[in-house]
Formats: C-alpha cells, structure tokens, sequence
C-alpha cells in the first residue's frame, strides 16, 4: 500500500497524450506547480484540461498553453493569458466554458458517484444551448453531467503518506473537489508528513481518494493581483 | 454631476442591512466594501472560497494562498471560515447570499443581464457570475450608464449574450438609481446636478420616473 | 447580527406543532440532547422528524416518540427501540426508511440549492416504489428530492458567535449536512466562542448556515454499544 | 464439522489484499478485523463517517463521539479521517471502496441479496445496506447456510424484500465457500468435516461444484 512516489516525474509517469486532467487550482493560487512542469518536460500533447482557470502566458497551465500541448480546454474564467485567447480565436484550441459553480459541482459528483445534477447556473444563456432542462417549483435547471477525468491533479499543503490531505487558506478552493474526482489521483504537497501527525478531524480530503503523493519542491506560488494597503 | 466610482460604491453601500452576507463583484462593488455604514455588520463572501473576507493585507503580509476571486491578496476577519468551491456556490445556489453586488456591460428592462462575452472580441468566461446571477436573491448592478461612444447600456433588450434572465432587481449608475420592475426601469434617485431629462435621454429601455425622485443623498 | 441565544427553549421557542424538523446525529451520538429535551417539555406535535435513527427508548428521539409527538418519521435504521416499532405497526406513526446514504444526500443538497439527484441505492427494492428511474452507462438510478426542512437542530463540539461550527470525530456524521439544509438551523455546542477563536481551515460548516446557536448544558453523551479490550 | 463464527470471519480476511479499502457490516464481518493476515495493510471503512477505524479501546477509554457503524466505542488508527455521511457514501457509491463484507437473511442465486426486513415481524431498516450493496465491486456476504429451523439461505429467488439486485459475489456459510456466477452458486471450498452431498442438500439455490473443490484451509 505504498502511494508515496518520488517526484513529480515518477507521479505523472503514465499520463499519456490525450487524457482528460483536472488541475486544482484558482488562478494561479493552490496550483500544482511541479506537476504541471513536469508535463510540460515530457510533451505529452492532445491534452484535456479541466482547470478553474488557464493560468497565465508564463506560469501555471500557460507553460502547457505555449507548448500546445492541450486540445480541449474545460474552464470558467480565462482572461489574463494572451496565448490562450490566440488559440482560441484561431480555432486551434477547443473551449468549454462552464459556470463556476457548475464546475465545481460537477467535480464533486463525479466523487460522489452521482452521474447528473439539476443546476440552475446558465438557464436562458448560450451555456443551456443543447442541454435538457427540467422545472421543479418553478424554476428551471439545466441538467449537468459528472466530469469523467483520467487523472485529478491537486496540490495541498500538508499530506500523510496514506494520502490523507490539508489545504491552506484559500489555495483549497477546487483542490478536494478533483481529489475525489479523478479515476487516479494525484497529490503534491509542499510537507509530507507520517501518518498520525495530522488530526483526523481536520482533513479535508480523505486518503481513499489519493493514489499518489509526493513533497513538491521550489514552490514559487506567485501571486496574481498584488493587492496592499499602507501601514499607517 | 454625474457620479465617480467611488460615488457608486458609496450609494450601493446604503443598501447594505445588518447581518447581510454579501457578494461583491470585481472593479466598483468591491469598492463598496470601504463604505459600509456605521453600525452595520456584514460578512463578505469570496466565491472562491471564504467568508469573512477582510481588507488588503498590509505591504509585505501577501499571501499566495489567501486571495479573493478577483485573484487580489486578501487578509480575514475574525471569525471567518475556508471552504472549498462547491460548498461556496452551495451557498449561493441555496439563498443564503442575501446581497449580490456586479457588474454588467448591459441590462435589460426586464432585468437579464450581460456581462461575460463580447462576440469575437472577448471571451474572458463567465467565472462565478452566472451562478450567482441565477441564485441570488438580490442583485444591485454597480455600473456606468453608458458606455465610450455614449450608448446607453440601460436597454430594452440585451445585444450582447446573456449572463441570466430576469434577475437584476437594482442598478446603481454614475446618473441614478432605477429600481429594475415590472414595467421596466423605475428611476428612484438621480445623481447631484443631473436632471431626469438627461437621464431619460441616456436610457434606451422603457423608463418611468418614481413619483417621489429625488437626489442621491451619501 | 446577533445569532446568539441564551438556551434550547429560547432557540427552539417558534417552532411549532407540524412542523418537519432535522435532527443531526448517529444512534446517540451526536445528538443535539438540550434541543430535543426543550422540545419534549414544550410539549408540540404532529412533528415529522429527519434523522438517521430515532434515538433508544428513554434517551434522544426516543423521548418524543414516548410523548407521542411524531406523526411522521424519516430515517434509515429504527432499531433499539420498542416504542417505535408499537407506533409503527399500530399506525400510530407514519415512517418512510431512506437509505442512509441517501438520507445524507438529500440533506446536502437541499443545502446546495439542487432540487434532485439521482443515486444507486434502493433500484429494484421497495424504496424504488413510485420513484422516477434514470438509466446512465448501464446502471439504474434513482430520482431522490432534496428534504424541505422547516428548522434543522444540531450538536456541534464548538462554535463561535458568527455560527461556525467544528464537530468532534464521528458525531460530524449528518451534522454539517442538515445545518446546510434548514430553512432556520439552531446549532447547540460544548464551546461556544467569540470570533477569531477557531482557524478558519477547520470549520466544518460556515456560520453562514447558522441561524442560532448556544451553549448547550449538562450532556450526557450517552454511549449505546460500551464495548471494550482488555488492557494487558 | 461445520465452521463458526469466527472460523467464517478468518476465512474470510484471506480475501483481503494489501491496499484495500474495506467495510465490514455488523455481526461476524467486524470479526473479520481480527484475522487480518500479516504483511497486508488494509483501511477499514465505518460508513458513519471514518476511514482507519481501530480496535475497540482499553476498558476506561471509551469515548462517546467516537463510534463505528454499529455504535460501538471504537479508535482511530494513525493516519485516520473523519468525514461527514454524504462523504462517506459518496466513497462508497464512487467505486473507492475496496470490499464490502456483510450479513445476509437470504441470497438469492443470481446475487440478489436480502437483509433488511421481515415483513410484519421486523423493521429495523436498511441503514447502509442499500447504498453498500448498490454501489460495492466486490461483496461477500457471511452467513449462517441455514435458519435456524434449517431452511436454506441460498435460495433460486430471494423471499424476503430485497435490498440490492445481482450484487453478492462470494458467499462465506459456516459449511463453504461459494462464488456467485452467471449460472448459480459454485461451491470451491467445503468445511472441514462437511460432504458436498450435505451441502447440496442444504442449498436450496442452483449448486454446481467446482471442479477443483477443495476443503477450507486458514
């Protein structure tokens, strides 16, 4: 039962071009920087990516981005990165826009064995073009279908070596979601600790969901929109 | 005078009531948050995943992993709790977001909105707004009332793709307040030396002026 | 803002005969025991009650049902309890057994604003009786509603005044998911604390779900199977 | 001689390998705990919201908030987890859990199974049984081969309300060890001491022999 790996080579070992991949994430916030880098070094390509966000020209799922190494990108929001809106406008980039919520859920049945779920996010938009729609007091929903990943890829800030996983302030965000989602599941970590350091009751994704672990290195974590006030 | 950014802000501020919980869009609905009256606690929510969202962080305390979603560095409150994006929209999705505050690139009279795409232009996505635009209980549009070339974005119909129908209950605009009804824009307030005839030449969806309109008072 | 309140009877001091109310627990653990003894001595009726068991004879639910002020039960294991199998097969009380994991789900998502989801559970038994059926990839599933809950109770271990919540090993189980689910949620907890108190990276349920909470006294935290080893 | 109780538990914890995720039911399957074999680690599931569920704790330390399944005081191991209920069967339903052991009143030879109710005599409910066996891989059931007026478990159809359809894989009774395939029962191994003729006689379902049948070994 050993779920430990080396590095992020080792856990990403079998990905082959054109697998589905969920990448956790918001922004470039709770991202899994070392696996991301590390497909970029293999070049696998005709990839599919369900990702929150597309990162930006130069970090996060951007370096895949400037590689075209993805053929289908799955995401809510992807301002910020110039390429992306270049592949996209020039045809060479498959995109499926999905409301926030709507992909954040359709996350978590996927880990919950719940194939569909009536959402009410994007009823009368161009998101509802070929969707069935159903009406429960009222209301219409659209009716949304479970992801279907080969591999979830997560980045926490503590894990066990039973896969057992915490994440830090708002870098949890979709992380627990894809961690139950993907049909292999990988963590990176920035502490790995031994099983028993963390309390049971405050671990956000349960071990069973994990396949692989491993303590990243060399987080940049760089930020988006530094932000500040002054100190008076 | 028509009102500034902060202006808006600081009127849209009025709406808030003790005990709200509160969305606030990027640009001007996350001004709002300097404005909150005295007296009156609100707790604001980031669809990414907190609530309880506090000020900036002081210069040199960012935080990679504490950020709002408009991606800023944020810092929390005291009493404020982490959860992960399904939970959050769950949250949205079940009402229990009192106040959405966004903004919009059209609205319609009867209160659709357009916010996320301009057909071969720009293609940003939708993030969170759909979501909250289909959810929420209230929603107050924070934006100017009409765009570069002068055209109002205050409209019988929305041109643009639409984010949600029949959700926008208020706009605040750099000239007034309108109440979005059934009959269509309500101006309820107008901006200090703005005159309703101006108003109603800037507003191309049907408008009626409240019988008791007046100025915008801070 | 103040959701605080002073004890169970001012807490649960509206609601009222009729009303359908969830109550968070397994077995006897993690029951809200303040909440349910103000309503035994206030004595209403007619209730339809939502909890995963309905409590022993003398302890937790059990208690109403000897003052006969259920009408309708929801719940998916009923054992340990003689007074509820007299009700039951006397007619005196209505009784709809639900899965247990569809109990839990249909609490999470009404508290997800998601009006029905479809699950495996109960295909082809007499749960399935007058219930849509979808078929995905081969499987059947069930078409389960969300609850509609008037008031929903809970225990939690501690709490601060904003309403979050933080329960304590495996008197979580329906808890976090019923306080998400109540039109009003009245939390009941060992602690309660001022904000600022509790790290946010551990809340279990956001005080956003929370309309009222107090300090509960006096539990009993009564354990329904003592077992035991032996030390050497 | 036909097996006991704890005999049918240490049968069956052979069938565990190393890695899995596994859920004992109420009765002999929680036996199955003490007969884990050496050099394999596996993750005991307790559906009410906790994976790594431990022994029973010392006499004295017995904690109200810490229960399995079958409300009994339990621990936790290093390396545990606690969930709410809609994780716990979201685990369960998503395919991520291992094996599933648990008690049966009836299996029916297509692997129908029956454990819930006894119309007009019993009503205790389905508790987890239900999601378990609809959602389970692998399900092995443990049981006694007959009631106790000697009427057969193993039935051509279940009599008894159902509680999942053609779940049941491998059966573990106090006289054998028998798979659930596409044409009936298959015995492959038999108790020590037990003929196949009285096992034949004593299973009212379809029964074919497999043709490597063997005596039970632990």
């Amino acid at each position: 039962m050993n779920k430990v790996v080396a590095n992020a080579e080792e856990a990403i070992k079998d990905i082959e071009s054109g697998a589905t991949i969920m990448f956790g994430g918001f922004g470039l916030c709770g991202i899994p920087e070392n696996c991301i880098q590390a497909i970029v070094k293999k070049g696998i390509n005709n990839l599919t990516c369900i990702s929150n966000n597309a990162g930006v020209d130069d970090f996060g799922i951007g370096l895949m981005l400037q590689k075209r190494q993805l053929k289908k990108m799955i995401a809510s929001y992807v301002g910020e990165n110039a390429e992306f809106e270049r592949q996209l406008l020039s045809g060479e980039l498959e995109v499926d826009l999905v409301p926030q919520g709507t992909l954040a859920t359709r996350c978590m049945i996927a880990g919950y064995g719940i194939p569909f779920v009536p959402l009410l996010a994007g009823v009368g938009t161009e998101v509802a073009e070929g969707k069935e729609t159903v009406t429960r007091n009222g209301k219409q929903y659209l009716i949304e279908e479970a992801f279907d990943a080969d591999f979830a890829i997560v980045k926490a800030w503590k894990g066990d070596k039973l896969g057992n996983l915490i994440f830090r302030d708002t870098a949890r965000n979709f992380n627990p979601l894809m961690a139950m989602a993907g049909k292999i599941t990988i963590a990176e970590v920035e502490e790995l600790v031994e099983p028993g350091t963390l309390d049971p009751n405050t671990i956000h994704t349960p071990g069973i969901y994990v396949n692989r672990i491993f303590q990243g290195v060399t987080y940049e974590k760089r930020i988006e929109q530094r932000t500040t006030r002054k100190r008076n | 005078m028509a009102l500034n950014k902060e202006q808006i802000a600081q009127r849209i501020a009025k709406e808030l009531q003790d005990g709200y919980y509160v969305n606030l869009g990027i640009g001007i609905p996350t001004m709002v948050a300097n404005y909150i009256p005295d007296g009156i606690n609100v707790v604001l929510q980031s669809e990414n995943g907190l609530l309880g969202m506090g000020p900036f962080p002081f210069e040199g305390d960012e935080d990679a992993d504490l950020i709002n979603a408009g991606k800023q560095t944020i810092t929390t409150l005291p009493g404020s709790a982490i959860f992960d994006s399904a939970m959050s929209f769950g949250m949205i999705r079940s009402g229990r977001v009192d106040l959405t505050v966004l903004g919009a690139m059209e609205v319609a009279e009867n209160g659709d909105i357009a916010n996320w795409k301009i057909p071969g232009k720009m293609v940003k996505g939708m993030g969170g707004a759909m979501d909250l635009v289909a959810a929420a209980k209230n929603i107050i549009v924070a934006m100017q009332h009409t765009d570069k070339a002068g055209n109002s974005k205050l409209l019988p119909k929305c041109s643009l793709p639409i984010t949600g129908l029949r959700c926008v209950k208020k706009i605040v605009s750099d000239l007034g307040v309108f109440d979005v009804a059934a009959g269509g824009f309500v101006l309820r307030e107008y901006a200090p030396g703005v005159t309703v005839e101006e108003i109603k030449a800037k507003t191309a969806g049907k408008l009626t002026i409240a019988a008791d309109v007046k100025e915008i008072s801070f």
